[in-house]
């Protein structure tokens, strides 16, 4: 998942939940995790306006169309799918809990056949009541609007080919079954698939009223049934979302009551500015990650208004296995050993906010084994760079004196990243440029084979805590495509053997999780010590920073902050 | 006098830039230096200060040491030298202002001559042209052409210019400001056209080409020459707008407007690395701005430029 | 009176002295640069800057006006002493209509009311002959002829009846036709009026016309002083026999014109002697101090003995 | 005056023509932009790739394409951005324009004020010590890049003297003035001065050299010849006939701001007006928004120089007959 740009992926329950999910679909009912913990509601803290900063608007508004983390965030508030991640903070916001559906859905035909009881008397925020139908078109939907994921996640739905081959006749004939006199909605795929109830939760299966047209409503916003509505949306100037007069709380877990009256996101502020405002209080808080200059004099003088959250991610700089000079293993090894992985830390903010790292998977995660390989000193930590060695590499390639084209993108860490590695290739023997590109481009660009990207700086967010969203999705043959803009394996790194160890892994994970992630483990140490197409970076943290005042910070991991949960009374 | 001095005395100072660089602060102003440590009273500091307060987050370049030794105006967030990447810029910077005023004010002095003496259908055709770049705000244009030319570089024919060159900025800027100097020229060699000695030479029939050359071109070079300081004024502060938007010069390479760019996020930090580029622009651009008013009264009393910017 | 510029110190009227009596007609005349312009713009205080130095005495009605304050000076010009200027083309503000201008001076030194001070302007313009002036008045600068504006000039001079009125080459950008008509028009006002003029040209044909008396100036200098009878038949300097050499006469049955030779000096590099002395055909030793105004009432710079400047106009006026 | 109407609108037809189909060009020979592949999303199926590039109108030869875009800009005024996917390109215009408005309107006036002032200062005490001093202000504002100039006023004014004399100064922002008018000029007055620093410099260079050359016309001579004060001469003679060359520099200078020339000034204090519209779109290569914005920006330069024009005609007598 990408953090700032318009990609995001779907956060799926843990591995371990999938697992028992699948064996649920075997026979059994799954469990039901419903009665897990939920926020308790406060009512003497409602009201008030929160008001959020972000350099600029996330596009459409339209949840069965929008990618972004920036909406999914107000999402979490405003729509509701049949099922949801629980809103709570840390670990346990992943979690997936029944939404508008009574309870999680009754699995059967080995894997294949969902079936949803949807809850009675819920309304939209047109007050119109939800009904089976709703459901129905609101699947139906997914494919007219073009989801970015229809023809992937949601095409194992019965029916979905038709849908795909021509949208605007689509009904999912077999796939989403409605009986309104039961209230009972029934899915059937095609396949088993693990992560389907994710594929749900996230705001892509957001139930919306049969009467949306299908087609992108854009800024024109859609009746939900969260805590919230939106009201407007101008994107260069602000949105605004109010309480939904019709909702009453019915699962504090999948969406409870939130507090403030109004909940605005102002748009077209300046980074600086958003910092100042948020400092004067005259906004509650910021999205865009705050400006490494500001950050010495925020932590020494507002050090309680700032959260730093730990993230599964990795920055990374991503070399083009197939073209020269990278296609030579010696180059990329080479690069590895000059590049300062320290000093890349120093430039997204210190120690306090990243720590170096050799391997593709970040610390925490399933399948996570710490190992280093290209460095001055040999444990499993890193110690620093060993240039002499890169020097001997590159003539050893026969590569010295080629030209490299770095691209980073133009927000100051990443660009500051950018000249350090043009910095460091010109030192070991390359002739490298920069060629710095807005944000909204330069991760399609760097994706498409087109362009002869030779190198790259970009980083990955997980989508869920599984080895596989990092090490299949980013590095696998079936992730690349040459010729695309939508080629995630942007090192073009193809190895079939690897490939086939993965997929093992993958049916491991099923049934036996330690002994799958024990295989990722391995998977990921050797694509790095044996192909090394990354430069791994860091593992950076997230910082909130919040104004004086605003209170009960909550941190969902699937959602980060959550929004409609702030005090400002 | 004083502005002619003040420009000389900028020119010398980024002219000795390697020696600074080299000899002086013994430093590479272009090679990212994170891990770099320098020297002040006695003590070893990292160029890098990490933020040892609060929560500790944060990492901050040393500020001005004022000593011209090492960092005497501090670091940048690659720990690079300011005041030896200063020096460095105003050569990157003057070099952009000088060579795309003489590519604009000589493109322009053609196109002006030929629309202005053959009029008809070249006349049409280049005032048209003109008409549509004026249309389009400088800026506006300007930064349109670097965006998308830093994404694709530049293909004349047989010459390439690479996306991080520094004559895609050169090419921009003179491209940009050539109507505004053409339309005078245009007008100027249309009146010399009506006048008795070019009517004479075209009535001994002298070709078109001696006549622009022999006839034309000398009269209308004064008119050209005026324009030029204050051309190198303008296309410097364009080029520094550009760079600021990180569209013009591209890293390592430094200009002034780069340098205010990279200055931009140590703003409230470490002003000196945004304030001391900006300062060596206003200097510069007023000398020539002064310099170009001397000229203009040397030259052509009458002539008027007017600012674009 | 004298200007600082770059080049040095220039010393554009040098030791003039003259009187226009009440009812009088005195003509300046001279080439271009000799000082005519200047030295009258200098007694109405209308050169300024910090370049300029005035020194000497004028009187006007028995009063000393030269360096008195500027508020004072104002009051007087437009009022008593009104001035009419060479090129009327360029010298109407070309974005009012000549009847705002005109009343503008109007109501400058009167109290009329707006509308007063336009019907005045009406008027006016009807005293100096324009047809139709109810229309005229209305229209601007650039509608009018030549002619027309120059009569609008002195229209707008006499708004206010001066007794002096200062006419700075009128006729000179004007056709022959026109010349006459103005210069009709002037005496004509002037008998009515009775108000003085101080006629500026370079032209003796003009003088010969009009004035009562004459002024000639050389590089900023009287040359000759005297009634127009005087320096017209007896002309005494070399440099009035050129000036009048130069007046194309179509009773005179001579070839050519007479002209001086040579271009008239720089004011920059006057000669330390005889202002002229560089340019004539009659020049001594003597030349090389400067010669005083001699004679009573008729005077004259010249060096040259009365005998020999009889002789030598004789021989003049043969030759012719 | 029918026929100069008409002649007018030709011309600025041809122009934004050609500069429409310039940008359409620029854009499309852009490479590594797909709007087809943006718009899809991430792992979205060639199958929904196709989709998207059909219903977009992207499989139609370039030609056909321009013409759909000109009927999207133009007709239907629906044409919405390939980045901010249903977001209309026109309502961002007509939302982005008043604050641009606002702030040009605003620099506008502390501009002609400051530079008239300054001019006429200048041009009356010419040759005395004022008037190079505020000519050389005059060079140095000239000199000053506005967008540096902006980021020293941030510094100032949001920096260590936040807390003190400035502490009146809002963060950058705007405010529209519907919502608060206070709030509204207090938001752009450091906007404002930035803006007008670098033209109040230029106009009063300008005006002071007119006015340099009126006070040498014959006219003015005339006027002191009439009795008419210095001041009166200065202000109704002189300066009158000098606005004319300053009022079409103003239509001009006036037009390309609204236009989206303010950009740096936007750009620096965060104010989301055309030109800073235009320059997002510009780095986000959001064609549909360039071109919108392009077009909007050219319709005010070519309609500043058409007002111009019969401004002109108002002001010069002389060339209201002809």
């Amino acid at each position: 998942m990408k953090f700032r740009s318009r990609w995001l992926g779907v956060a799926s329950a843990s591995a371990l939940v999938a697992a028992s999910l699948v064996t649920g679909a075997m026979g059994a009912q799954a469990s039901t995790p419903s009665t897990g913990p939920a926020l308790t509601y406060q009512p003497s803290h409602a009201g008030g306006t929160v008001k959020l900063l972000a350099s600029s608007a996330g596009g459409t508004l339209d949840p069965q169309v929008n990618y972004t983390l920036q909406y999914w965030q107000l999402y979490q508030a405003t729509y509701d799918g049949l099922v949801s991640f629980r809103k709570v903070s840390g670990k346990a916001s992943f979690d997936i809990v029944p939404d508008l559906a009574v309870a999680l859905p009754k699995v059967t035909n080995g894997g294949k056949t969902y079936t949803f009881v949807l809850r009675k008397g819920i309304k939209f925020s047109n007050g119109q009541t939800v009904t089976v139908k709703d459901v129905q078109a609101s699947f139906q939907r997914l494919f007219k609007v073009a989801n970015p994921n229809a023809g992937s996640w949601y095409a194992g739905i019965v029916g979905a080919s038709a849908c795909l081959a021509k949208p605007a006749t689509c009904t999912l004939t077999g796939g989403v079954v409605v009986n309104p006199s039961k209230n009972i909605v029934t899915i059937n795929l095609t396949a088993p698939d693990a992560e389907f109830l994710d594929q749900l939760a996230v705001p892509f299966g957001s139930i919306l009223p049969a009467s949306t047209p299908g087609h992108d409503m854009g800024t024109t916003p859609i009746p939900g049934t969260g805590a919230y509505m939106f009201k407007s949306d101008n994107p260069n100037t602000k949105l605004v979302m109010v309480r939904n007069p019709y909702f009453k709380v019915w699962n504090a877990a999948a969406q409870p009551q939130g507090y403030p009256k109004e909940i605005d996101e102002i748009f077209s502020n300046t980074v600086e500015s958003e910092v100042t405002m948020v400092e004067n209080g005259q906004a509650n808080w910021m999205f865009d990650p705050i400006p490494s200059d500001r950050l010495a004099e925020l932590s020494n003088k507002y050090a309680s208004q700032l959260h730093v959250n730990t993230l599964t991610s990795t920055w990374y700089i991503a070399m083009n296995v197939n073209i020269a000079p990278f296609n030579n293993l010696l180059a990329r090894e080479a690069v590895n050993y000059a590049f300062d992985k320290n000093a890349a830390v120093k430039l997204y903010g210190g120690t306090k906010l990243a720590s170096p790292t050799c391997q593709i998977l970040p610390p925490g995660f399933p399948g996570y084994q710490p190992f280093c390989a290209f460095q001055k000193g040999t444990g499993s930590t890193y110690s620093g760079p060993d240039l002499a060695k890169a020097k001997a590499l590159v003539k050893k390639s026969g590569t010295a004196g080629m030209s490299v084209g770095v691209v980073a993108q133009t927000d100051t860490v990443d660009l500051a990243l950018g000249q350090y590695l043009q910095s460091v290739l010109n030192s070991i023997g390359y002739k490298a440029t920069l060629k710095p590109l807005s944000p909204n481009i330069q991760f399609n660009y760097i994706q498409n084979t087109n362009n002869k990207v030779q190198i790259s700086e970009t980083q990955w967010y997980q989508d869920y805590p599984a080895a596989s969203d990092f090490l299949k999705i980013l590095l696998s043959c079936s992730q690349f495509h040459p010729g695309s803009d939508n080629s995630i394996n942007i090192s073009g790194f193809c190895n079939k053997s690897l490939d086939a160890q993965m997929n093992q892994a993958e049916t491991l994970m099923l049934t036996n999780p330690t002994k799958g992630n024990a295989l990722w483990a391995q998977i990921d140490k050797q694509i790095m010590t044996k192909y090394a197409p990354w430069v791994p970076e860091f593992n950076p943290k997230l910082i909130d920073f919040i104004s004086k005042g605003t209170g009960n910070y909550q941190f969902s991991k699937q959602f980060y902050m959550l929004v409609d949960q702030l005090w400002v009374k | 006098m004083i502005a002619l001095g003040v420009l000389i005395l900028i020119l010398l100072s980024v002219i000795v830039a390697p020696f600074y660089a080299h000899d002086i602060a013994h430093t590479n102003p272009f090679t990212s230096n994170l891990n770099g440590t320098t020297v002040i009273s006695g003590r070893t500091v990292p160029v890098l200060q990490p933020n040892t307060q609060g929560l500790g987050l944060g990492v901050t370049p040393i500020g001005p040491t004022w000593d011209f030794r090492h960092y005497f105006l501090g670091a940048d967030n690659q720990g690079r030298d300011v005041f030896a990447r200063l020096l460095y810029g105003g050569r990157n910077s003057l070099f952009i202002g000088t060579v795309s005023a003489i590519i604009c004010c000589g493109v322009a002095a053609v196109l002006g001559m030929l629309a202005g003496y053959f009029g008809g259908v070249i006349d049409w055709v280049l005032s048209r042209i003109f008409d549509i770049v004026w249309a389009f705000p400088v800026y506006l244009l300007a930064i349109s052409l670097s965006v998308v030319l830093l994404t694709s570089g530049l293909n004349l024919g047989p010459v390439h210019v690479g996306p991080g060159s520094l004559w895609l900025p050169i090419v921009i800027i003179a491209a940009v400001y050539v109507p505004y100097v053409a339309r005078p020229v245009r007008g100027l060699t249309m009146s010399l056209r009506e006048r008795e000695f070019i009517q004479a030479a075209i009535g001994s029939g002298a070709s078109d080409w001696r006549i622009l050359t022999k006839e034309v071109l000398p009269n209308t070079l004064p008119s050209v020459i005026v324009f030029f300081p204050l051309m190198v004024a303008f296309n410097m502060l364009t080029e520094s707008a550009l760079s600021f938007l990180s569209i013009g010069v591209q890293p390592p390479a430094a200009s002034w407007g780069t340098i205010i760019n990279d200055g931009l996020g140590l703003l409230y930090t470490r002003p000196w690395v945004a304030l001391a580029p900006g300062i060596m622009i206003v200097i510069t651009a007023v000398s020539l701005n002064i310099l170009g008013d001397g000229v203009r009264d040397a030259f052509d009393p009458k002539a008027k430029l007017r600012g674009a910017v | 009176m004298s200007f600082a510029t770059r080049a040095g110190v220039v010393r554009a009227v040098d030791g003039l002295s003259m009187s226009v009596g009440r009812g009088e007609t005195v003509g300046i005349v001279g080439e271009s640069g000799s000082g005519k312009s200047v030295s009258m713009y200098s007694i109405l205080g209308l050169l300024r800057g910090p370049n300029v130095s005035i020194e000497g005495r004028v009187r006007f009605n028995g009063q000393d006006i030269l360096g008195r304050p500027d508020r004072e000076l104002r009051a007087l010009r437009g009022k008593d002493i009104a001035m009419i200027f060479q090129d009327p083309m360029t010298a109407l503000t070309p974005v009012y209509t000549v009847g705002w201008q005109i009343a503008e001076q109007i109501r400058q030194h009167t109290d009329l009311t707006k509308r007063q001070a336009h019907q005045r302007a009406i008027d006016l313009l009807a005293e100096v002959a324009i047809p139709d002036p109810s229309r005229r008045v209305n229209q601007y600068p650039h509608e009018f002829s030549g002619g027309m504006r120059q009569r609008a000039m002195i229209a707008m001079a006499l708004s206010c009846e001066p007794s002096l009125l200062i006419a700075d080459e009128p006729t000179t950008a004007l056709d022959v036709t026109t010349q006459a008509q103005i210069l009709e028009l002037l005496a004509e006002l002037q008998e009515r009026r009775g108000s003085s003029i101080v006629l500026i040209t370079h032209d003796m044909g003009v003088i010969s016309e009009v004035a009562d008396r004459v002024v000639v100036m050389y590089a900023g200098r009287p040359a000759e002083i005297g009634t127009r009878q005087e320096v017209i038949r007896e002309a005494r300097h070399p440099y009035t026999w050129g000036l009048l050499g130069a007046v194309p006469r179509l009773d005179s049955k001579r070839a050519r014109l007479v002209t001086i030779p040579g271009n008239p000096i720089s004011p920059l590099d006057v000669p330390p002697g005889c202002a002229f002395a560089p340019r004539c055909t009659y020049r001594h030793d003597r030349c090389s101090d400067r010669p005083p105004m001699r004679g009573t009432d008729h005077l004259d710079a010249c060096w040259l003995d009365d005998a020999e400047k009889e002789q030598r106009r004789a021989e003049i006026e043969e030759a012719s | 005056m029918l026929g100069f109407i008409i002649r007018r609108l030709i011309s600025a037809i041809l122009v934004m023509f050609s500069i429409s189909v310039l940008v359409f060009l620029i854009f499309f020979a852009t490479p590594g932009v797909d709007p087809a592949a943006r718009i899809a999303g991430r792992s979205a199926s060639p199958a929904i790739i196709a989709q998207v590039r059909h219903a977009f109108g992207l499989d139609r030869p370039l030609p056909i394409r321009w013409a759909l875009m000109m009927d999207h800009l133009f007709i239907k005024q629906d044409l919405s951005s390939y980045v901010n996917i249903g977001s209309r390109v026109v309502p961002q215009i007509t939302q982005a324009a008043p604050v641009t408005l606002s702030l040009v309107a605003g620099a506008a006036v502390i501009w002609m004020v400051i530079g008239v002032t300054g001019g006429v200062i200048a041009a009356a005490n010419r040759g005395k010590f004022i008037d190079p001093v505020i000519m050389f202000i005059g060079i140095a504002a000239v000199s000053v890049p506005a967008y540096w100039l902006g980021e020293v006023v941030n510094l100032i004014t949001q920096g260590g003297l936040h807390h003190s004399i400035f502490a009146w100064v809002p963060p950058s922002g705007y405010v529209p003035i519907t919502q608060s008018p206070g709030q509204w000029a207090l938001h752009l007055i450091m906007p404002w001065l930035t803006l007008a620093a670098l033209y109040a410099g230029i106009y009063a260079r300008v005006l002071r050299a007119e006015l340099v050359n009126a006070l040498n016309e014959d006219y003015v001579r005339t006027a002191r010849a009439k009795g008419l004060s210095e001041r009166r001469i200065l202000i109704r003679h002189a300066l009158r006939c000098s606005l004319i060359p300053i009022v079409s520099l103003f239509g001009l200078d006036f037009g390309a701001l609204i236009g989206g020339a303010a950009l740096l000034t936007e750009v620096v204090f965060g104010l989301p007006g055309v030109g800073l519209l235009t320059y997002t779109s510009l780095q986000n290569l959001d064609l549909p928004v360039i071109m919108g914005a392009v077009m909007y920006g050219a319709f005010f330069v070519v309609l500043a120089n058409a007002v111009v024009d019969i401004a002109y005609a108002f002001l010069d007598p002389r060339v209201r007959i002809a």
